[in-house]
């Protein structure tokens, strides 16, 4: 039962397969459904007003933008159905989406098999650089490793570290670890609950026993809402014990409760009050857009401007072939809401500021700290002496 | 030492919270043998009822009532829950009395949808409920052990709960009836007992129960779709436990599931006391297959 | 191919060819011819549905003909996959640890990944690993008389007790990630064309063969045991028939066609991770055989494949309703065809049978069409 | 002793407490219908129990066939060893058709290989119609038991009893519910059954007892109460006063 | 004299396969009527079909000239029909105590307490009260099935085969019951029996069912059993 179809080498060109036709797709993959859903949802509206933003100024060289969506489903095998769909039915021309570093390994081979092109638009934990993927989101470099540096010289050094029992945390705090080592910081306990974990009495307890200085928490999902709650329960206040936290942004607030969390810090490159003209403009726009008691955030940002990256990027290149646009895409400048971004052609990183950030009662999170301009991605931590032997 | 009393408080409370969230599958599950995949969703429901609740006294009654929302809320999540448990029985639930391992299916169905449409209605972003004012803080015991509030709202909801439960089902005629029908459908319906009726106020009741549950819930953790996902397994294991059908059994399950998952996550971590407890409960049911407390029957096969 | 006709040569020759016979019959060839027609996407999700067929068709062992609900298959088909998985990392590897240990802070090869260097071990081990552990759980809970939900249940605890360790064991498993980023099996590139095709047609060939295996067992008066078991256990034990012994047996056939389904699934789909071993896979198979039609084995086989299908198919076009549309289709066969897809059948050509013979009765019986009427909940009263 | 197939020794069954048997013993001859009688509740169904293992006594023994202590078995052991159990409430398998509930019941050997590699033998298969035939139930072979009145529902345990071919037979009320003329037919078939195999049958039945009881034991509170052939027992006052009741035997 | 319960023409079947047809009887008030026949003739569905148990495509059952046919089983009980099953369906996980008082259920327990002509007749009740009914003995369990049926107090009591499994003492017991409660003239009864020398001790009416038909009907007053033996027989 064999075909006469011939072997030969994974070369699908997007973009020749919708030439005749005057649009051009790109995927949009991300969790609609499961547990993931809470976070993904917001990514996919900010993507497709960023898609929204290009059509309207008259598309893509000639051609309009028509996202094909999959769901992930908060699944890794799915994530990598759902990948092999776009690349090899649909032809997309690029995607953007996943959240999680678990969906993103699972459709990192895809990516490389098919040749595609991937706009990951998360905070992640580094160790990586493949050359289908854009990283729109942190390095380690970039948010983990200030924020740490800051904490040690303004709160004190005794780290608490508490996260999500997955790659992200786990290899984040490998870094902190060597990090706190070659510094002078003091870790008291690293500890870790599985994903979706309601009940923090017990931790809470442990972290009162301990007594630290800062907790560093990377708990992702709803495990925030319960940690913070019952954190504040316990009676311990932001002036007792900071928790600074990496995966906790805006939308995870609203969620929290601004009272349950006011006082504690997080790490981004990026929140709904950043002060630059073009963030007024893009907060009105989403707002508008999915109405007003929507917020802002990091991987919200992150996303938006992966789709007008990926669109300069073309427009440069004058095609939409991965490697063409691959190429453009390097060294390419844009003027984000987060402030001028870059794109870093050695890991196809960004170039982007950092900012610690204190949550009010507002729910919003006024800036602190800042570096005063944007950082160089550097996922493998080449420029640490302490991180050697970290990225082998 | 301070920390070994509190977290003795902490198994008593974690316990509490698994009772109340147990109590309906009890009952649902326990009596009607119905495997209720949907528990989880209808504690859900609870706590988006009291999401709801907050809003209202917000945006009617302002902030000078706002601390009372919570006292609205827990009837108010019973009645909603219990409504639309009310609604399942009679149009889906009713039709799997006697196929326990359909329902199984059909539930989970039921438990799909109702999280997408919860996705649909709220979003699928989680909710923020914020807990009435006199519910924060905490009694100070010992110097410096203090014990929350709300934890401690919680044990006495789920004492309350629970002696509820019991009054009602051994004590008082609908609970004979509601027993009766649970055992022999036929018989009970020849006696004058109108089963339908009875049928679905157990599962509007059970549902109810899951309902308070998803209230008390806002006050420890996050609300959206997916919150019932988080407690469905451990309340099938409280029951079973403690022994299916049996009321003081699923407290028993309760307590010992409560407690030995914040005594193994002490001295060892979250995800290692979750493996070491749910392997303990696998070793007991080894010894003693019908949980603590078994309910024992001559019929050759039950 | 030359096996179904056989087999369908076989059962002409016996002069009893039943509907499910031609049916099933149909459909292989339907399998075997598919690749013709379908993109290489597409051919590559249905080789990932016909390892599902294979699960499907060991918990309709266990569950339509045994009455034993096992929420927990996720963990066999997860523990066959990783062992497939551990296989082809190592393969990828190419001598080197694995990318996945070297984040973890891992910088030796641990022992028990070293047999999976080989492939005719790691094969075998991906059927014998699940197959083990069915032994030793169905064993002790068998022998201790759990039945039931208490079954159930516990077969879920189980699950959750992987996941958790597997999650855990970050240098060892890969964590949530679990393993992926494969490159070649046997020294086939896995992106190429034909490797793609080979695996589809050893896929075929494998459920045929499970199928055949199946079909062997329940007409055997090991199968009416079974039924016997699933209908009053007690009994059972009256007329001389340990329940123990049979339904360790079955469930460890079944754990091993699960861990088989994963050795099939891993290179076809590219990675496998702990959430496979969870709740929510366990119960998704299970009722792939509820709408398939449990206690036929060809229901099975078409629940798993038509559910996965369509699956795919409603979630691309529209992501939304998914949820709406399984969730209901759930409600309503259970609701409307309790016997599943194939029982559908059964019970259609009852009643013609039933019409047919009128008074005189001598109807066709097979062991499907009273499950629902007479055990269903007994099994389950504490 | 030689000729005896079951001793039971001081045998005591106790739920929580409560002694349903207590300090009983008795033996069972070899090729003997052996009836138990007494009022409901004296514990006759627990005995039956006891034997075929369902329920572990506190204290005594079973001795089959002068070697084997079955109260250590589990029940499908005791089964092989050649003891057959019918149950006061019919129960057979609901799921399979009345011929494969006779299949099972056939088989000699119990198996997973003989099960799965062994057809049964012409003898076995011959069995099976013959007594098929002997229940009337022939002609709703390929039917499941799901359609059988109470009636028919005893008459097929019976009939797997039969194939079963087992060295003693415990039978709880197998006429429970039977017109006159099936108790007849039953009593002739336990008669013709009783040239190979012992029985024991536990009856309210005094005009069947009185015809086809070989021996009769009396049980009440748990307790002997009289042993002997059926003449002996009816004189017996008290026997009359807990279990027959005024007017004698029967309200005949 | 006008009758309590009539049956006319009904049919009543399980899936497909009809068994009973077009049966009909009438039960006088204040008798005793009984229903013989083989095993397996339809005698239990009958007695479900006036409960409501089984399906009844056909045919009609009026209680006190009131066609019931349409009515859902515990509106039959709460018009006044008492059912002992065959099989005695008792609440096993139901203490005795909480298993009698169910029989109060039809008249909306307006006794407060069980009388203690029911602990009379079955005295092994009263000691085991407290026991779970799943633990009584066999027999026990059929006493208490009756004694369930007797204390609500219906106005039509059927039973299916109530000495099943009853020592003769308390048969001879259950006899002088019925006896008693007829000649007190406020209970009327179909009874369902095999033993024949007990039926035709307290019944005034007979039927004898074959094949899901009545073949013979009449007085059993001056009737020589065995001639019902016989049309049983056949
Ligand atoms: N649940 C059922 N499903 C299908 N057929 C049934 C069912 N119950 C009874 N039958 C059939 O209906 C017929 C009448 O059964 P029924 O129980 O009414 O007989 P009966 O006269 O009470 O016999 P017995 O004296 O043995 O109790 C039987 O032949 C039986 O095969
Ligand atoms: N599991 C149990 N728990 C408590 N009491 C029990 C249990 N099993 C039996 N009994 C009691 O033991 C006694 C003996 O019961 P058994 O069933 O052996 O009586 P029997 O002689 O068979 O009576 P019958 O003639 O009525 O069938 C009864 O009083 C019964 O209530
Ligand atoms: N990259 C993360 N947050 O998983
Ligand atoms: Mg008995
Ligand atoms: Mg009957």
């Amino acid at each position: 039962g064999c075909s006469g179809k011939v072997e030969e080498p994974v070369d699908n060109k997007p973009g020749t397969d919708t030439s005749a036709e005057d649009t051009i797709k790109v995927g949009i993959l991300h969790s609609l459904s499961g547990t993931m859903a809470i976070s993904e949802v917001s990514l996919k509206d900010a993507e497709l007003m960023a898609i929204e933003e290009i059509n309207q100024a008259g598309g893509l060289l000639g051609k309009k933008i028509e996202p094909v969506i999959e769901d992930g489903a908060s699944d890794w095998p799915t994530f990598a159905e759902k990948a092999k769909k776009l690349l090899q039915n649909d032809k997309v021309a690029t995607v953007f989406g996943c959240w999680t570093s678990a969906s993103r390994k699972a459709v990192l081979p895809v990516f490389e098999e098919n040749n595609g092109l991937l706009w990951y638009p998360v905070q992640y934990e580094g160790m990586e650089s493949s050359p289908n993927i854009f990283y729109t989101g942190a390095a380690p470099n970039q948010q983990i490793v200030p924020a740490v540096e800051w904490l040690l010289e303004n709160k004190g050094k005794r780290f608490f570290l508490l996260g999500s029992d997955y790659v992200f945390p786990r290899t984040a705090n490998k870094i902190i670890k060597a990090q706190l080592s070659a510094i002078g910081g003091e870790l008291i306990a690293e500890e870790y609950t599985p994903l979706g974990h309601t009940d923090y009495s017990t931790i809470v307890n442990k972290i009162k026993t301990a007594k630290p200085d800062v907790v560093f928490n990377t708990l992702n999902g709803d495990s925030n809402v319960a940690f913070f709650k019952q954190l504040k329960d316990a009676g311990i206040t932001s002036e007792d014990i900071t928790v600074c936290s990496v995966s906790v942004a805006e939308e995870e607030i609203r969620g929290i409760g601004a009272e349950n969390i006011k006082g504690h810090l997080v790490s981004w490159n990026y929140y709904q009050t950043t002060d630059t003209p073009e963030n007024k403009e893009f907060v009105e726009k989403y707002k508008s857009k999915y109405g007003s008691d929507r917020v802002t955030d990091d991987p919200i940002e992150a996303a938006y401007i992966a789709v007008h990256l990926w669109a300069e990027a073309v427009k440069k290149a004058g095609s939409f072939e991965v490697e063409k646009v691959k190429e453009a895409a390097k060294g390419l400048e844009f003027k984000a809401p987060e402030g001028l971004v870059k794109i870093e052609g050695e890991n196809q990183h960004l170039w982007k500021p950092v900012r610690i950030g204190e949550v009010q009662e507002d729910g919003l999170i006024k800036e602190i700290w800042s570096t005063s301009e944007a950082v160089r991605p550097d996922p493998y931590l080449k420029t640490y002496d302490w991180a050697k032997g970290l990225s082998d | 030492m301070d920390s070994y009393l509190l977290q003795i408080f902490n198994g008593i409370s974690v316990s509490s919270v698994l009772l109340l969230a147990a109590l309906g599958l009890a009952i649902t599950f326990g009596l009607m043998r119905i495997i209720n995949m949907a528990h989880g969703e209808m504690i859900m429901i609870g706590a988006y009822t009291t999401y709801m609740v907050q809003n209202l006294f917000i945006s009617f009654l302002g902030e000078r009532y706002f601390d009372l929302y919570f006292i609205a809320a827990i009837p108010l999540s019973f009645l909603i829950t219990g409504f639309v448990g009310y609604l399942l029985e009679i149009s889906i639930v009713k039709r799997l009395y006697g196929r326990t391992l359909d329902s199984l299916l059909a539930t989970w169905g039921i438990s799909l949808i109702l999280q997408q449409l919860a996705r649909n209605i709220f979003g699928a972003p989680n909710v923020d409920v914020r807990s009435p004012r006199w519910l924060n803080g905490g009694v100070v015991v010992f110097g410096n052990i203090q014990l929350p509030y709300k934890r401690l709202f919680i044990i006495l909801l789920a004492a309350l709960c629970i002696a509820g439960v019991y009054l009602f089902l051994f004590k008082s005629d609908s609970g004979r009836r509601i027993r009766a029908v649970m055992q022999n459908r036929s018989m009970a319906e020849s006696l004058g007992i109108n089963t339908r009726k009875v049928d679905s106020m157990t599962f509007a009741i059970g549902s109810g129960l899951a309902g308070i549950a998803g209230c008390a819930l806002t006050l420890l953790g996050s609300i959206g779709p997916t919150l019932g996902t988080n407690y469905i397994v451990d309340t099938f294991m409280v029951v079973v436990l403690g022994g299916v059908g049996r009321i003081i059994g699923t407290v028993a399950g309760a307590a010992a599931i409560g407690i030995g998952n914040t005594t193994f996550e002490y001295f060892t971590n979250a995800s290692l006391g979750k493996v070491l407890v749910f392997l303990a409960v696998i070793l007991f049911l080894q010894w003693k297959p019908q949980g603590f407390f078994s309910v024992s029957s001559r019929v050759l096969d039950e | 191919m030359e096996r179904n006709l056989r087999y369908l040569k076989g059962s002409i020759f016996k002069g009893r060819i039943s509907a499910n016979d031609i049916i099933i019959t149909l459909l292989f060839v339907v399998l075997a011819l598919a690749p013709l027609f379908l993109s290489d996407f597409r051919t590559n999700l249905l080789g990932k549905f016909i390892a599902y067929a294979i699960l499907a068709l060991g918990i309709d062992l266990i569950w339509g003909y045994t009455g034993i609900l096992s929420l927990g298959h996720g963990v066999y088909f997860g523990l066959g996959a990783y062992c497939m998985a551990m296989y082809l990392k190592l393969e990828a590897s190419n001598g080197k640890l694995p990318d996945f240990m070297s984040w973890s802070g891992q910088n030796v090869l641990p022992w028990f990944w070293k047999p999976f260097a080989y492939a005719p071990v790691a094969i075998i081990l991906s059927v014998l690993v699940p197959a083990v552990l069915a032994l030793i759980i169905g064993y002790l809970t068998f022998k201790n008389r759990i039945k039931g939900v208490y079954f159930s249940i516990l077969t879920q605890a189980l699950s959750i007790i992987f996941v958790v360790l597997f999650v855990g064991q970050q240098a060892y498993t890969g964590g949530t990630n679990g393993i992926t980023n494969f490159k070649t099996i046997f020294g086939f590139p896995l992106s190429g064309f034909s490797t793609k095709v080979t695996l589809y047609y050893v896929a075929l060939g494998f459920l045929i063969l499970a199928f055949l295996f199946c079909r062997w067992i329940v007409q055997s008066r090991l199968g009416k045991v079974l039924i016997a078991i699933r209908d009053s256990e007690n009994r059972a034990r009256f007329s001389g028939y340990n329940p123990a012994i049979y339904k360790t047996f079955v469930y460890c056939i079944s754990a091993g066609l699960a861990g088989l389904a994963g050795a099939l699934f891993v290179p076809q789909v590219g990675i496998i991770s702990p959430a496979e071993m969870g709740i929510v896979p366990s119960v998704e198979m299970v009722i792939w055989v509820a709408i398939g039609g449990r206690g036929t084995l060809v229901g099975s086989v078409i629940g798993a494949i038509l559910v996965n299908s369509l699956k795919s198919m409603v979630s691309e076009s529209f992501p939304a309703v998914w949820s709406y549309f399984i969730g209901i289709s759930f409600i309503a066969v259970v609701i409307f065809m309790p016997y599943g897809l194939a029982g559908l059948l059964n019970q259609i050509k009852g009643k013609i049978y039933a019409q047919k013979a009128q008074k005189s009765v001598k109807r066709y019986s097979s062991a499907t069409l009273n499950i629902l009427e007479e055990s269903g909940c007994d099994e389950y009263v504490g | 002793m030689s000729d005896s197939i079951l001793e039971i020794r001081n045998l005591t069954v106790s739920f929580d407490g409560f002694k349903a048997v207590d300090g009983l013993s008795t033996s069972v001859k070899k090729g003997d219908i052996h009836f138990f009688i007494g009022p409901n509740g004296a514990g006759k169904t627990t005995l039956l129990d006891a034997i075929c293992g369902r329920v572990k006594p506190a204290e005594g023994k079973i001795i089959f066939k002068g070697m084997k202590d079955v109260t250590k078995m589990s029940e499908h052991e005791i089964v092989e060893l050649g003891i057959g159990r019918k149950f006061q409430v019919p129960s057979i398998f609901m799921g399979i058709t009345i011929y494969e509930n006779m299949e099972l019941a056939a088989a000699r050997k119990r198996s997973l290989y003989s099960t799965l590699f062994t057809k049964l033998s012409r003898e076995q298969t011959e069995r099976i119609q013959d007594v098929l035939q002997k229940i009337g139930l022939y002609e709703k072979r390929y039917r499941t038991p799901a359609a059988l009145s109470h009636g028919e529902k005893q008459w097929l345990e019976i009939g797997m009893l039969l194939v079963q071919q087992p060295e003693i037979m415990l039978l709880d009320e197998p006429v429970a519910g039977m017109g006159r003329k099936e108790t007849d037919r039953t009593g002739r078939l336990l008669k013709e059954i009783s040239e190979k195999c012992s029985v024991i049958v536990v009856e309210h039945d005094m005009e069947f007892v009185r015809e086809y009881a070989d021996k009769v034991t009396v049980l009440h509170e748990g307790r002997l109460l009289d042993e002997g052939n059926m003449h002996k027992i009816q004189q017996n006052p008290k026997v009359m006063e807990v279990y027959l009741g005024r007017g004698g035997e029967g309200c005949a | 004299m006008k009758d309590v319960l009539k049956v006319d023409n009904l049919c009543a079947c399980y899936g497909e396969s009809i068994v009973l047809n077009d049966v009909s009887l009438k039960v006088e008030p204040g008798k005793v009527t009984c229903l013989l026949g083989r095993n397996g003739v339809g005698k239990s569905t009958l007695l479900k079909s006036i409960m409501g148990l089984v399906k009844t495509p056909k045919g009609s059952v009026c209680l006190n000239n009131e066609n019931i046919i349409k009515l859902p089983t515990y509106k039959r009980a709460q018009k006044g029909i008492g059912y002992v099953p065959q099989g005695r369906d008792i609440f096993p996980q139901l203490t005795v105590h909480e298993n009698l008082i169910l029989g109060m259920e039809r008249n909306g327990h307006k006794k407060k307490s069980i009388e203690e002509e029911i602990f009379e007749l079955f005295p092994v009740l009263k000691t085991m009260l407290d026991r779970k009914g799943g633990d009584l003995s066999g027999g026990q369990q059929q006493q208490l099935a009756i004694a369930r049926a007797l204390i609500s107090e219906p106005e039509v009591l059927l039973l299916d085969e109530p000495t099943e499994g009853i020592q003769p003492s308390i048969i001879q017991e259950i006899g002088r019951v019925i006896k008693k409660l007829k000649n007190r003239g406020n209970v009327t009864m179909l009874i369902v029996e095999q033993y024949l020398e007990f039926v035709m001790d307290v019944a005034d009416y007979f039927y004898v069912m074959d094949k899901g038909r009545i073949v013979m009907e009449g007085k059993t007053e001056g009737i020589d059993p065995h001639e019902i033996q016989e049309k049983i027989a056949i």
